[in-house]
């Protein structure tokens, strides 16, 4: 399940929903992104994600699939933020369940590689200083949903 | 035809949606671009460098040779960096 | 931090004090291990876990310097269960902290992995026609672990 | 000498924790067990098979040649099964 909203949200909330639907699930992982109080060095302040709607919601559903076709998953859930959020908030949310931790922990895992490249979100950074600035693009993300192709 | 931009796309040119009416030989997204960039500032600054934009058709990523058709929609982007 | 206990933990509750505690941790990964309703194909009532006093403690210590030793974690809770469980309980949470998710999510992978082969625990399941089965020692579990050996 | 049993190996031995006077030949982790299954049952039974019992000398692994030295606590224990 996808979901694509300005609140916040809370992880431990889905993850006990997610483990009490059925008593097959051997395993949940979860991953949360927070903002961080640095990026590349310099201090932020407060983090603002503009996303395409409509499109983030497709791709975001495309990608759960995906998951879901490569390893046996019981439940699968994305959450994931738009607009300004403060230092220490979450971001985003991944949970995957399952009968085995292998494909719980993999699954998690490339949800997180795809989202950091294929999910249309652009971060702008507020620093201390009140500068703005686009979070550029890292080669160390797009190396890492580079693995999972085939 | 609807055009987006998005994160700096979008502060660049001063605008999230437009919309063109494309010559007939604009069939496919670069030639689109190279239709924005022919009308001058903001659109050839912005667009300038074709290695740091994506291109989404009916909020489908596509690459540049992609036929534009019966799209309703496209959009131009910066690599996105959520998660 | 390791806890070994026989009360039933909350997920969601670790998880927010791993996150609450700082700024600069953009990832957290947690990985809650429950009692399934069947092993190997035998449907199961209740589990019991025994485990060694002392050296538990001992070991779970010890895998989590590991752990510390091989990424950049800002933080690392293990907590593990004994005694008799129903179906559907959490027996083992493992959430770890990091700037970045690639340390996260390797880390709690590499202790659950350790945990399965190296923590002195043994569960005993009891089957819905009240028989009682000492699990068995998974090869999948050894090669899991044999994979983060230098 | 104390030694503890644990899991399946205690339910065979029938008790948890034992305390032994090591006769002076009896050096290595290996040589105890010779020892134990000695005794006949229902050492001989439950630790017949040393592929399937671990030990830890005061609560630290330990393969079947480790002297036993000063040690005040061995395990003896099936495979571990947590997670």
């Amino acid at each position: 399940m996808v979901i694509v909203q300005q609140e916040i949200f809370d992880s431990g909330a889905v993850i006990a929903d997610v483990a009490g639907q059925s008593t097959d699930i051997g395993a949940v992982v979860s991953f949360t992104g927070y903002v961080r109080d640095f990026n590349d060095g310099s201090p932020v302040k407060s983090l603002t994600l503009e996303h395409y709607p409509g499109m983030t919601e497709k791709q975001l559903e495309k990608i759960e699939q995906e998951a879901r076709s490569r390893w046996k998953l019981t439940d699968c859930r994305i959450i994931h933020r738009f607009g300004t959020m403060e230092l220490g908030e979450p971001i985003v949310l991944v949970v995957t369940a399952s009968a085995h931790r292998q494909d719980a922990f993999e699954a998690a895992a490339f949800l997180m590689d795809w989202l950091k490249t294929k999910a249309p979100f652009w971060k702008l950074e507020e620093t201390a200083q009140g500068e703005r600035n686009w979070v550029k693009e890292r080669q160390s993300d797009l190396d890492a949903a580079n693995k999972w192709k085939d | 035809m609807k055009i987006l931009y998005f994160a700096w796309l979008r502060a660049q040119i001063g605008m999230a949606e437009d919309t063109v009416d494309l010559p007939k030989e604009v069939t496919t997204v670069d030639q689109l671009l190279e239709f924005l960039i022919s009308r001058g500032e903001p659109y050839s600054s912005a667009l300038a460098d074709r290695n740091v934009i994506r291109v989404a058709l009916d909020q489908e990523y596509v690459k540049g040779d992609a036929a534009l058709k019966d799209a309703k929609e496209v959009a131009f982007f910066p690599p996105v960096t959520g998660g």
